[in-house]
């Protein structure tokens, strides 16, 4: 591969293209990379982390809706210990930078989390999940309130040597509000969206079918809310975004950017098509090439510059 | 990957058999493992549909899947028609345990029952005694039985009677167990509420299980913890796409 | 027809069945009398009526994204002295109670209208248009303030003989603090959800395909996000609630029923199939029949019941 | 409602020519009206694509589109085969007015054209005199030159003079203009520039014009308000679906 035209810098990090896997939806990196080779992607970001292993939400956990699926995993992961002392070394060994992100009940659990990726000198940043609509007081109350928010960020970048990036629930009234908390506490940078909160019923239970019954709203369907909040927070901070929402080509990616984002990430995507992230770069380097566009720089924000 | 719908039928009222051919990794098959389907191209349907193996050839590099109209997805399914392509991942999980040369009971429910074939076929050719129970709701929704029966002894049982043995599937095991009989081996397929009673039936028996289990799934290939199911002993999670959907039935909390 | 399984009373209104055409995907009716006897709907609800005619905003206003569209239509309307003399008089000889969506930018214009169509006695019902996204200052800060709401719905209220639907905004923290707010004003009922604010780009001008830029996401991919929210609602106010948000078939119209509603609301579905109405209502019967289930009090809830 | 289609083939390298069969009210329609398509089944494409009656044939029921493929929506119907269903609501929108016995003047661009095959065709059977500049990119863009050359004097226009008379369309008014000649009637359909600079080079003369519009649409019944235009004298809006697409050239804001 040779998509010289997508290398971006980021928050001091050096990616060879802006695309990345989202959270929570590639594992830890292993499953997809039975597929293909990890180093193709710009970073790979793993999913939520917390302090003690979770198992997560009852089943069914996943539905399918139109044009997008319901989840409700609840923050499954094996805890801290074991993705430091299995997932990640595993993954360090790929030439590709990683992104943990990391869930937490409190302002002490975020931190621990924080410090513990931070010290193990395995990850390249951090992405701050305050946006899992799964968990009951799982992080969703930093992901509300702006002043939450900026005092969790400002705790968390005391105790990390790392870029960290702070991933946004787009359950709120204002967007912007809450990208702005997240700057003025120090954040290195802004992801955005995690997914809308939905529900789907079971006409022959006449129950939701998810057993949590709402779960997170992912998939083609929330791109134009994705591509409205990255454009209405590009405008209102400095930091970069990475954003994401229903990307499924390379076209998608490219309209986030020219949104305001200097990264995407690729979600859903994964589970219709394993080689979706790929297949992402590819299209995205033969979009700029065709359009004579040397560097995503040149279009980056474009649609409100 | 791509392959190509090589034929379609009903084998029941509700129930399809599709085949492909193409280049798909045949050798590789266990009994017991899945393929993930795509469901059209656009973006209606976008989570893949999981269906159990149930033969392969390998002679003609040909798989067969074995399928319940129950929705969009497998609706969309049953409307192939020969020649169309079918965008496919497999095969995915881990399948069920080949041993050779024990007695071995084989028990399946419904729409379980099509992996049990490719399960029987592989059991059969390393000199196993094989016993069969295969339990439907009614005669019409039986399929395969001739093929079954090529492969060991075979008993249905139909919730109304109207084939073989009236009841579930566990009224007849049993009887079967009354008689003295003992085996080795047991691998089932069914709904949840099978599997539980069957393992509760030889609870303290030297008999050893294995179930297969089903969960919705989004990924397929163990990527998104959607589909788990929690283990007996410890607290961790087991993934039935990929830990699974085979398990030791004293592993898994049924 | 003889869908008598699908008569519901709301809000001292008697209804044939509880299917509707959403406001703004109606026109004032005529258009679609073209394809159908209006006499077969639940009741027409009529494009929102503002004070002045609006020209509304530049186009391009609309554009399809997947499993939806947007729209930044800006409440365009002849006005409320157009709307008396001349679209409701025609709406009222049919027989079809008429719901008129009121819009507004400062209270005192919210109540000027609602007295004038309350007192021509040509309509049955109001419905409080306080979350349109697409006008500044148009009503949306009504839609998002609990308090601001509550103090409107109050004052309108006092000049309407009328029952007084307040139709929601999806764009907001907690819908049910909307909702609480809004019966404790006094409203008559909810409707929700409005359109999710949205946006796409076009890689070809790379600025927004619409000249308002922003616009409001309706169709199929909202649904999720709707089902939650009347299941939300559902559960904190005891007025009736009309749910809607990319109904296409019978079948979602029951979903919405079973999450809590009380009747539903049709949009997008309308410009897909000019008979989307008349064909969910004969579905909404035939699932009624098939499952044994002879009035919709029977289901309504029992997501949650 | 369901129509057949009955032919399809490209009549330019982007440009396709498709004729459907089937019911429809064929006699009701007007030059300058439009059908509204349905792209596919699902919910890919909820909103329906207007397209132009391009003719009209009342003999053998059949009417005619021609299109460029610009999106998803066209490429979709770009792939429709003889033989399949095609879900359209129409005749919609108001069309030209069809006068007698005068002297008219009819200008065409690009994607434009279409509608005024059936135009022609309407004036022509009403003995007016009728002369036609249509314009294009490129030689290879251009269809249907013989069938409007049937219809009345064609004077065609190309960006780079690959064909006819080089430049726009507007270029060669003028000079025709400058012949001192006269017509009672000009109708028009291109792009918007096109049909502001012919509005313009007319101002003042006792010329009689009818523009046909384009906006992007969501209902094409007149009931969103989406694809409005402004009057030219008054402040309320036209709907170009219900109440144009063609309007006298005096009555909207270009
Ligand atoms: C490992 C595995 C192997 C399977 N093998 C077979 C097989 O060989 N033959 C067969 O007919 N079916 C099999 N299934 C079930 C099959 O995947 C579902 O019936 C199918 O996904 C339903 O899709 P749909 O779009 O038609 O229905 P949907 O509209 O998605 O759902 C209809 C009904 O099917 C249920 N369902 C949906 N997805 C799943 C799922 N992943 N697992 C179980 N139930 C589901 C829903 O709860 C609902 O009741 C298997 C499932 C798994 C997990
Ligand atoms: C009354 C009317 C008559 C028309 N007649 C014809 C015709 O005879 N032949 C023909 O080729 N085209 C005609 N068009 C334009 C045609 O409707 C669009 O090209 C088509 O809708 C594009 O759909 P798409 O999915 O292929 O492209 P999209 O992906 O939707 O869009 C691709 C491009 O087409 C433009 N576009 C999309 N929708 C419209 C629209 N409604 N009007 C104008 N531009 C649009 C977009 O701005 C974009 O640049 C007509 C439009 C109208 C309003
Ligand atoms: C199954 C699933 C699990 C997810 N888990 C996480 C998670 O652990 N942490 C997180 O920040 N986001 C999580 N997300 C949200 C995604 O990272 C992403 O923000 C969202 O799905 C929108 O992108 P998409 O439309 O491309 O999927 C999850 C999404 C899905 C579908
Ligand atoms: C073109 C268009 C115009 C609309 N105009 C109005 C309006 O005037 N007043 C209003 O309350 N809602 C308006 N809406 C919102 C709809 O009434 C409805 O709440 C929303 O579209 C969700 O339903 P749907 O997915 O079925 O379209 C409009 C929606 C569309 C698509
Ligand atoms: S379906 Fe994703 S982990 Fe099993
Ligand atoms: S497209 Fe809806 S009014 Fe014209």
């Amino acid at each position: 591969m040779s998509e010289g035209n997508l290398r971006v810098c980021m928050a001091g990090l050096e990616l060879r293209n802006p695309v990345m896997p989202a959270s929570g939806c590639f594992g830890f990196g292993k499953e997809y990379a039975k597929y293909y080779p990890l180093d193709q992607l710009g970073a790979v970001v793993v999913k939520a982390t917390t302090l003690k292993p979770r198992f997560g939400n009852a089943t069914p956990r996943v539905t399918e809706v139109r044009s997008g699926m319901l989840n409700a995993i609840g923050l499954a992961n094996p805890g801290m210990d074991q993705v430091l002392n299995h997932d990640l070394p595993w993954l360090a060994k790929h030439d590709v930078p990683i992104i943990v992100n990391v869930a937490g009940q409190t302002e002490d659990e975020y931190c621990q989390v924080v410090a513990g990726i931070s010290d193990s000198g395995l990850a390249q940043a951090i992405e701050l999940n305050v946006s899992c609509p799964n968990v009951k007081c799982g992080g969703i109350s930093f992901g509300v309130d702006p002043q939450v928010l900026s005092n969790l960020v400002e705790k968390v970048k005391r105790v990390s040597t790392l870029p960290v990036f702070v991933k946004l629930s787009p359950n709120v009234t204002s967007i912007r509000d809450m990208a702005v908390a997240a700057e003025q506490g120090g954040a290195d940078g802004i992801s955005l969206i995690n997914t809308l909160i939905g529900m789907k019923i079971d006409l022959t239970t006449r129950r939701p079918v998810l057993a949590n019954k709402i779960g997170g709203l992912s998939g083609p369907g929330i791109k134009p809310v994705a591509i409205r909040m990255v454009y209405e927070v590009a405008q209102a901070v400095t930091i970069p975004i990475i954003g994401m929402g229903g990307i499924y080509t390379g076209e998608d990616g490219i309209e986030f950017i020219m949104a305001g984002a200097t990264a995407v990430m690729v979600g859903t995507a994964n589970f219709t098509d394993p080689y979706a992230c790929p297949t992402i770069i590819k299209e995205m380097s033969q979009f700029m090439e065709d359009n004579g566009i040397a560097n995503l720089n040149d279009i980056r924000g474009c649609a409100y510059a | 990957m791509i392959v190509r719908v090589d034929k379609i039928m009903h084998v029941s009222p509700d129930i399809w058999e599709l085949s492909f051919v193409g280049s798909f990794p045949y050798e590789q098959v266990n009994a017991g493992q899945f393929v993930n389907i795509r469901i059209g191209t656009g973006y209606d349907h976008i989570l893949r549909r999981p269906i159990s193996i149930a033969a392969v050839d390998q002679e003609n590099k040909r798989l067969t899947l074995v399928f319940r109209v129950v929705g969009d997805g497998t609706k969309w399914l049953s409307g192939r028609r020969v020649g169309d392509d079918l965008d496919i991942l497999g095969p995915l999980g881990t399948g069920f345990p080949i041993v050779q040369g024990k007695s071995i009971l084989i028990v399946g429910g419904g729409i379980g029952i099509p992996p049990l074939y490719q399960l029987a076929s592989e059991l059969n050719e390393k000199s196993n005694n094989i016993q069969m129970v295969l339990g439907f709701r009614h005669q019409a929704d039986c399929f395969w039985l001739d093929r079954f029966n090529q492969l060991g002894e075979v008993t249905i049982t139909t919730e109304d009677g109207s084939l073989g043995q009236a009841g579930y599937v566990t009224d007849t095991l049993g009887k079967m167990k009354a008689t003295g009989k003992v085996w080795q081996y047991l691998y089932s397929c069914g709904p949840m509420a099978m599997l539980r009673a069957i393992r509760e039936q030889f609870r303290g028996t030297s008999t050893q299980g294995y179930v297969s289990l089903e969960e919705k799934m989004a990924c397929g290939v163990g990527a998104c913890y959607g589909c788990v199911c929690s283990s007996e002993n410890q607290q961790s999670a087991k993934r039935i796409c990929i830990d699974g959907p085979v398990f030791p039935w004293q592993e898994v909390a049924l």
